[in-house]
């Protein structure tokens, strides 16, 4: 198993990437970034928990980030609640919410479902907007405080406020890992594949997927949380459309319903289009047709396309060493070489 | 009585495709449904599966009413099924389909899979068993790795009934189980579904394939236009004149 | 009238059917069986223009149509009637019929002729012709899937599985009709696991294994053949 | 061609060619200026007429070779990034800014924007060039941000007065929905009331979301208002203006400054004023007459072949400011001095840079700009006095 | 003047522009299952291509928008053959993403052609008419009399002509169509054809009473989807009936309800009716 060890050194090494980077790089902007990405990545894993593994599609995730945001925005500066106890409240709000709304969502399906939730996530965006003396309305939330220190650890500062968020990023990684490597996992793949099927071996499917939902939206909302915080200033555009948008992007990038696409669908997107600032107006020209040509070229993502490959150069091998073995013994076994674990994983 | 269903009607708009049907299934026998195409017989296994709702009539399994029961209640009861086109995990391989079907007999959580508590350890490897298990029942082990999608049609209709078995059955309802699958591998079939019985579950299966059926069934039910037009051991059926009218034709036992 | 030389076809990197040679004359009902994915149905999506051959000719009436497009070889005489039916579940059964004739679209009088022919074939398709083509039952499809590949009036047609799903009694019809319409002059092209029926009708077969043509020969020949029987028709 | 608005050339090439380095040669040295704003998506118009201005002003202290602080000649760069409008897009737009091409002074054109930096810019020490007229940025008590546009309020008498005495006392007030526009009403009805006024309605709408105006404006009329308070952007407002007349509204306008009436009369298509007969509002830059204003709109229409707006005007005449403030504090690069010698620049401002006559920043760092007002009378824009 | 009958023409009026707009995602969906972002994108250009002729050729108001139509349904089949024809076989979140690249693109493309500024469209029929008291302008009677006239052209096409059996045949089964001998590319091709000739028309009858700028498609193509989904996704009738529910929604919402909530009345009102009808009011699909 050269692969899993392999696999393990890649792993170990990102995560001490991770780590180190804050002393590799005296960049505030660089950092600042990246600390943002990772919020992104949070919210996406939510996504792909739901949309990757289970198969309903949410466009209502900038929704669940916003009231993730706006919970502890008005918690924290107009009740002046303790900022972790306000923290918790949030996600417990953010997962009541969800919970209320996947009730009624989830009794659809498909590109109902998408579209349902779409207009979903636009409610939650015209409350958020209309409702002034709630949220502010399009005035916004202005000061957020920074997490509290926790003992002796403080987070006013940009490094410290990047690792905190950095471990909440592998709390989810770390988190989705081990649900998708389940039975509960295995759940929601099935589900995905087939809800009749999974109805019929006797899977509560409406309880298995209320349950991915409102994980999902925690995940978001968690996102939405952190966001706040480090951004401290949130106005209505954070529960737009756009967002949904964009997090979908970096999934299908990276490659939905795969363990790593997140990550690396929200790295290459953020960075490309910083990247591309130079062109000002106009960016979108070169970053749209980008997209578009990600998609048809690389319909499973990074991740998928690296799988697809890797498995075609095992096969390669295979075939080498077989017709080199015995010229002409069993071809038909060429034909078996598993292809397994390509769309999950 | 162990499954029976009492005045069971199923009403689709104007069309009746299940007409007030009484049937009780043999306990531990291999129990047949045929009859015309558009009969109603996939819709009166919808009907005990759960996957419809009756417009009429009820379904009881054990003296206990399960008529309005969601499928995933009843599956737990013990009563597995499979589908016409055969119904698969196509994405997955045969391994994984087949754990899945034990899921319903397990009840660890999320929360136990993020903690990776003793109970998921324990339920984890116990549904894993339980497949291969399954697996090497209906001869699937050499295949158990490969995607659900690339294995032959034959494979797939073992999947579908390992995926039956998975979730541990008293009875199990087969629908078709052996449409286009060639006669060498039909009597396969039969030899597995009669294992099936010889394991103390109850099998009832739809088919056209008349010389399977009449080799292999115990019970018969014939439908026609929904309503039960004959019941009884194949001779009786392949005897009976309506029967031969509605169904069988003059080469019946081709 | 047909011959496929050497055809391969893959999807992807797998090679379904491998270097195959059929001939089939004109008038005839030629067989083709096959335990499931032995590639039967690829070759008929190869014959229609569904699925491009990787190698080898498809030659119609003498012309190569490997690479034309699907329209184009049902314009030039070949109609299949695929697996899984492929109605038009919305439409009435007579729009589904109008859709088969789509080829001849330009002759209105000529669709009525065999619109009414169709009728007299199936009788029971005339009884249902406003119903949707979803709302009847499997057998009564599967004579629509054929009503409505004669509507385009082919000269060769190729039947997938016709019989698959049917009841004992329709599947004796069904194969009466394709007796029938073959002696109305339509060269037929037949993909059966019912190895005994369709060998009944037909004046030789082809034996598919995993993409390979194992044994061809007349039906008698291969009603004869021992491995055949026992793999194709049951003791 | 006519395909290109006249407008156009501020979005084309004009940009592209201003965004290069401009050439220094020996001995000078380059001062990096930030801007972030919406360059695509819906605001991309608003982004670039704010751009526009600091592009203007920038070449000619270029042109003119420069300017010098302590001795040293500097030239200006501008670095602009799209922000979609978003504030943690500004928020990353001006760390890289800061942090990569050392600007001292960053502009977004955003409240939004405004408020992100603001976490930070103390801590990174720059200066935030905030358009926007939103009280809270000023008000939270940020030492390093400088509000350019001028308050509002003293429009709000002048206009009241005007029109109640010309048309009547019921007012039916339907801004545009942005916070701008909230601020304008939650000014404007009280005083309107105050003045014994009635309000009829009050609404707003949303400019970027609506298919059609006229059901909103049915309602805004139902009763018979004897005054409209609109605004928002020039276009749609005017687009406003047309369909109240053609729902037979026959009284005043009151338009809130950020709609311009000289491009409003543009969507028209009209020669004359005719449409906005009755309207109050801000005097256009075109036909302002303040020491720098004609010089800079004549300079301004050979550039972008367009009329300069009040964003264009105010960043062209903050970046003096900034530049003149710059020299007095002897510095390019300390934020916090260059901050406290605003007042100094403004004091230092050339008369022929005047676009506007500011006179003072505040204590919180906002500009106190006199502005004129300007009616339409017979079809023909007439200055209005303001009292003081 | 009548306050409740002028709100239900204005209602008409708004409904007409998203039926037609509808129409054209409702078609692309209901046939090539493909639920289109870029539909907007399509609105935006119909208006701006047919300002442009009016401006640079100065030709009629009604070849102008001809032009348009055929443009803009070029551009439509372009981006088929381009896009998702290669996607045929993708799964529909990639029609999704992919769809949005092409809508940042276009909007960014508009922006560089056109800029950023709000234009304004003239129109022949500006003239303000009472009809039965009611206060319309010509351009506002000519939306709802064009709305009606090309939504019973499209049916008189779909369910008379042997073309509109193509396609709605294509709908219920690609493979069935292939069959028969269709032609499937070019039934893909017109489809697109038909959705981008109606985005242009709906968008140059619907300009002259708005304004013209990059962002115009944001609002329409998410109501358009709205009402689509209300309808019954792929159902030509539950588009046309979605978009003056929509139209009467928010007129009669903001008169009677309020002006702030009205979008989100009318969003509720979608989301009630899928909580109690899954599939939208017409559950069915391909027609
Ligand atoms: N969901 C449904 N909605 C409407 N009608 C249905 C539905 N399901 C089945 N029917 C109709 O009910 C009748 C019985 O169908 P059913 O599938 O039970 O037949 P069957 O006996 O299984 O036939 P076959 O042997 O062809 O599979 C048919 O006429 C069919 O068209
Ligand atoms: N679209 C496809 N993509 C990949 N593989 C395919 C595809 N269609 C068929 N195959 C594979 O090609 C092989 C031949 O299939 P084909 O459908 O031609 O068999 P068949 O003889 O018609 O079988 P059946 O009796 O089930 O109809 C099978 O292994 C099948 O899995
Ligand atoms: C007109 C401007 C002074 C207001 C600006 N739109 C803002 O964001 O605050
Ligand atoms: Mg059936
Ligand atoms: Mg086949």
């Amino acid at each position: 198993m050269a692969a899993l060890v392999n696999r393990r050194t890649v792993i170990s090494g990102f995560i001490l990437l991770a780590l180190v980077f804050p002393f590799l790089t005296k960049n505030s902007y660089v950092l600042h970034i990246l600390t943002l990405a990772f919020i992104w990545m949070i919210a996406v894993y939510g996504l792909n928990l739901l949309a990757g593994y289970t198969g309903y599609l949410s466009l209502a995730h900038a929704g669940f980030f916003a009231i993730g945001a706006y919970s502890l925005g008005i918690l924290t500066v107009k009740v002046g609640m303790n900022y972790w106890l306000a923290f918790l409240s949030s996600l417990i709000i953010t997962c009541i919410l969800g919970l209320l709304i996947g009730l009624i969502a989830l009794r659809t399906k498909e590109h109902f479902f998408a579209i349902y939730t779409l207009c979903v996530g636009y409610i939650i965006y015209l409350v958020i907007d209309k409702w002034d003396g709630l949220t502010g309305g399009v005035r916004g939330l202005i000061g957020i405080p920074v997490p509290a220190g926790v003992g002796p650890l403080s987070f006013e500062e940009p490094q410290s406020q990047y690792y905190l968020i950095l471990f909440f990023l592998l709390l989810t990684v770390l988190m989705v890992y081990r649900i998708v490597h389940s039975l509960s996992g295995r759940t929601f793949i099935a589900i995905r594949n087939s809800e009749e099927l999974a109805k019929t071996l006797g899977i509560a499917t409406m309880k298995n997927k209320l349950m991915v939902f409102v994980l999902s939206t925690l995940f978001a909302g968690l996102a939405g949380v952190l966001y706040a915080s480090f951004i401290r200033f949130i106005g209505p555009d954070i529960g737009y459309i756009t967002i949904t948008f964009d997090l979908l992007m970096y999934l299908l990038v990276g490659g939905i319903g795969t363990l790593a696409g997140p990550i690396v669908g929200t790295i290459l997107i953020v960075w490309v289009s910083q990247s591309l600032q130079f062109l000002q107006d106009f960016r979108m020209l070169i970053f749209g047709p980008l997209l578009t040509l990600l998609i048809i070229f690389y319909p499973r993502g990074i991740i998928g396309a690296f799988y697809e490959w890797k498995i075609k150069r095992q096969e390669k091998k295979r075939m080498r060493a077989l017709i080199k073995k015995h010229k002409d013994a069993e071809f038909s076994d060429a034909n078996s070489v598993p292809d397994k674990k390509v769309k999950e994983g | 009585m162990f499954l029976e269903t009492k005045a069971l009607t199923k009403q689709f708009g104007g069309l009746i495709a299940v007409n007030d049907v009484s049937f009780s299934l043999e306990k531990g026998k291999i129990n047949a449904i045929i009859g015309p195409n558009g009969a109603g017989k996939s819709t009166f296994f919808n009907l005990v599966s759960g996957s419809h709702s009756p417009t009429s009539g009820q379904v009881i399994f054990k003296d206990q009413n399960i008529t309005k029961l969601p499928p995933n209640k009843i599956a737990e009861l013990g009563i597995a099924r499979t589908f016409q086109t055969t119904n698969l995990f196509e994405q997955s391989t045969v391994l994984d389909n087949v754990i899945v079907g034990h899921r319903l007999r397990t009840n660890s959580t999320l929360l136990d899979a993020v903690l990776r508590t003793k109970r998921f350890k324990r339920e984890e490897s116990k549904c894993k068993e339980k497949a291969i298990e399954v697996l090497d029942f209906v001869g699937l082990t050499a295949v158990s790795d490969q995607l659900a999608s690339n294995i032959t049609q034959e494979e797939k209709k073992r999947v579908a009934f390992a995926l039956a078995l998975a979730t541990d059955p008293e009875v199990v309802f087969l629908d078709e189980p052996a449409a286009g699958i060639n006669p060498d591998e039909t009597e396969g079939l039969a030899e597995l579904m009669k294992k099936m019985v010889d394991r103390g579950i109850t099998v009832c299966l739809i088919e056209h394939k008349m010389q399977m059926i009449m080799k292999l069934a115990d019970k018969i039910m014939v439908l026609n236009y929904g309503e039960k037009i004959a019941e009884g051991t194949p001779e009786e059926i392949m005897n009976n004149q309506m029967v031969i009218e509605a169904y069988l034709g003059g080469s019946a036992s081709a | 009238m047909l011959e496929l030389k050497g055809l391969s076809v893959a999807y992807g990197s797998f090679t379904a059917i491998e270097s195959i040679d059929v001939l089939v004359q004109k008038g005839e009902i030629v067989v083709l069986l096959g335990s499931n994915g032995a590639g039967k149905s690829t070759t008929f999506k190869a014959i229609s223009g569904l699925e491009k051959p990787r190698q080898g000719e498809i030659l119609f009436e003498g012309k190569s149509i490997g690479g034309r497009s699907p329209g184009r070889i049902v314009e030039s005489g070949i109609v299949q009637c695929a697996e899984g039916r492929k109605l038009f579940p919305k439409m009435s059964v007579s729009e589904n019929l109008i859709m088969g004739a789509y080829v001849h679209r330009k002759n209105k009088k000529a669709i009525k002729h065999s619109i009414k022919h169709v009728y007299e074939l199936f009788p029971i398709l005339y009884e249902k012709k406003e119903n949707a083509a979803g709302s009847l039952s499997g057998g009564q499809q599967q004579m629509l899937a054929i009503g409505r590949a004669l509507m385009a009036k082919p000269k060769l047609m190729l039947l997938d599985e016709p019989s698959i799903g049917l009841a004992p009694l329709i599947v004796e019809q069904m194969f009466e009709v394709i007796q029938q319409i073959n002696e109305e002059g339509t060269t037929i092209l037949l993909a059966e696991q019912n190895a005994n029926a369709a060998l009944g009708i037909a004046s030789k077969g082809y034996v598919f294994e995993s993409g390979s043509i194992v044994v061809q020969g007349t039906s008698e020949e291969l009603l004869s053949d021992d491995s055949v029987r026992k793999a194709y028709i049951g003791a | 061609g006519c395909i290109e608005n006249p407008s156009d050339e501020a979005s084309g090439e004009g940009t592209e060619k201003e965004t290069e380095t401009p050439s220094t040669e020996g001995g000078e040295k380059l001062v990096n200026i930030g801007f972030s704003g919406p360059l695509s998506g819906p605001a991309a118009y608003y982004g670039e007429r704010s751009f526009s201005g600091l592009e203007m002003a920038a070449e000619e202290i270029n042109k003119n070779g420069g300017f010098e602080v302590d001795g040293q000649t500097y030239k200006i760069n501008l670095v602009s990034l799209d922000d979609k409008y978003l504030p943690n897009e500004a928020a990353a737009n001006a760390k890289r800014l800061v942090q990569e091409h050392q600007t001292p002074i960053v502009y977004t054109p955003h409240s939004g924007g405004v408020k992100a930096m603001q976490v930070f810019n103390e801590q990174e020490k720059f200066l935030i060039g905030a358009y926007t007229s939103e009280p809270d940025v000023t008000e939270a008590g940020n030492s390093l941000t400088v509000r350019i546009p001028p308050r509002y309020d003293n429009y709000i008498e002048p206009f009241t007065n005007y029109t109640m005495e010309r048309f009547g006392k019921k007012l039916a007030a339907l801004p545009t929905s942005t916070q701008y526009g909230k601020d304008w009403s939650e000014t404007l009805l009280p005083y309107w009331k105050e003045q014994g006024g009635e309000v009829i309605y009050d609404s707003s709408i949303d400019f970027s979301k609506e298919t059609d105006f006229f059901t909103l404006v049915t309602n805004a009329l139902k009763e018979d208002p004897d005054v409209l308070f609109i605004g928002g952007p020039s276009e749609p407002t005017a687009k406003l203006v047309k369909q109240a007349r053609e729902l037979g509204f026959e009284g005043g306008f009151i338009i809130m400054d950020q709609a311009k009436l000289d491009e409003m009369k543009k969507v028209t298509k009209a020669d004359s004023y005719e449409l906005f007969e009755g309207s109050i509002g801000v005097m256009p830059l075109v036909n302002a007459d303040y020491p720098g204003t004609p010089q800079f709109v004549e300079n301004y229409q050979e550039k972008y072949e367009n009329d300069p707006g009040s964003e264009a005007g105010f960043h062209y005449i903050s970046l003096y400011v900034f530049v003149e403030a710059m020299k007095a504090a002897g510095t390019v690069d300390d934020s916090e001095a260059i901050r406290a010698h605003i007042q100094d620049g403004l004091d230092q401002l050339p008369k022929e840079k005047q676009v506007y006559v500011i006179d003072e920043v505040g204590k919180d760092g906002g500009f106190k700009a006199d502005r004129s007002v300007a009616a339409i009378e017979e079809g023909e824009i007439v200055p209005i006095k303001v009292g003081e | 003047m009548d306050i409740l009958s002028q709100q239900l023409f204005n209602g008409l009026t708004i409904g007409s522009v998203y039926s037609l707009v509808a129409l054209g995602l409702t078609l692309v969906y209901g046939i090539l299952h493909i639920p289109n972002f870029a539909h907007g994108a399509m609105y935006m250009l119909g208006a701006y291509v047919t300002l442009t002729m009016m401006l640079l050729w100065g030709i009629h108001y009604w070849l102008a928008m001809a032009v348009s139509v055929l443009v803009v349904g070029l551009l439509s089949v372009l981006m088929e053959r381009l896009v998702f024809h290669p996607l045929r076989n993708a799964p529909p979140i990639h029609d999704k993403i992919a769809a949005i690249g092409i809508l940042l693109f276009l909007e960014a493309l508009a922006q560089l052609i056109w800029g950023a500024d709000y234009r304004s469209m003239g129109t022949p029929y500006g003239e303000v008419i009472n009809l039965f008291g009611l206060t319309v302008t010509m351009q506002r009677v000519l939306i709802n009399v064009g709305a009606v006239v090309v939504m019973l052209l499209l049916y008189l096409f779909l369910k008379k002509t042997m073309v509109g059996s193509t396609i709605i045949a294509m709908a219920q089964n690609r493979e069935g169509a292939h069959l028969v001998g269709i032609n499937t590319n070019k039934v893909a091709m017109l489809t697109f054809l038909i959705s981008g000739g109606l985005a242009a028309i709906a968008a140059s009858l619907a300009a002259p009473i708005n304004l013209v700028f990059p962002g115009m498609g944001h609002l329409v193509i998410l109501k358009a989807f709205v009402i689509i989904i209300l309808g019954g996704m792929g159902s030509i009738p539950g588009a046309i009936l979605g978009g003056y529910i929509l139209g009467f929604s928010e007129s009669l919402g903001a008169t009677y309800l309020s002006n702030d909530y009205k979008d989100i009345i009318a969003f509720l009102l979608l989301v009630i009716i899928l909580s109690f009808r899954p599939k939208g009011l017409f559950a069915r699909e391909g027609f």
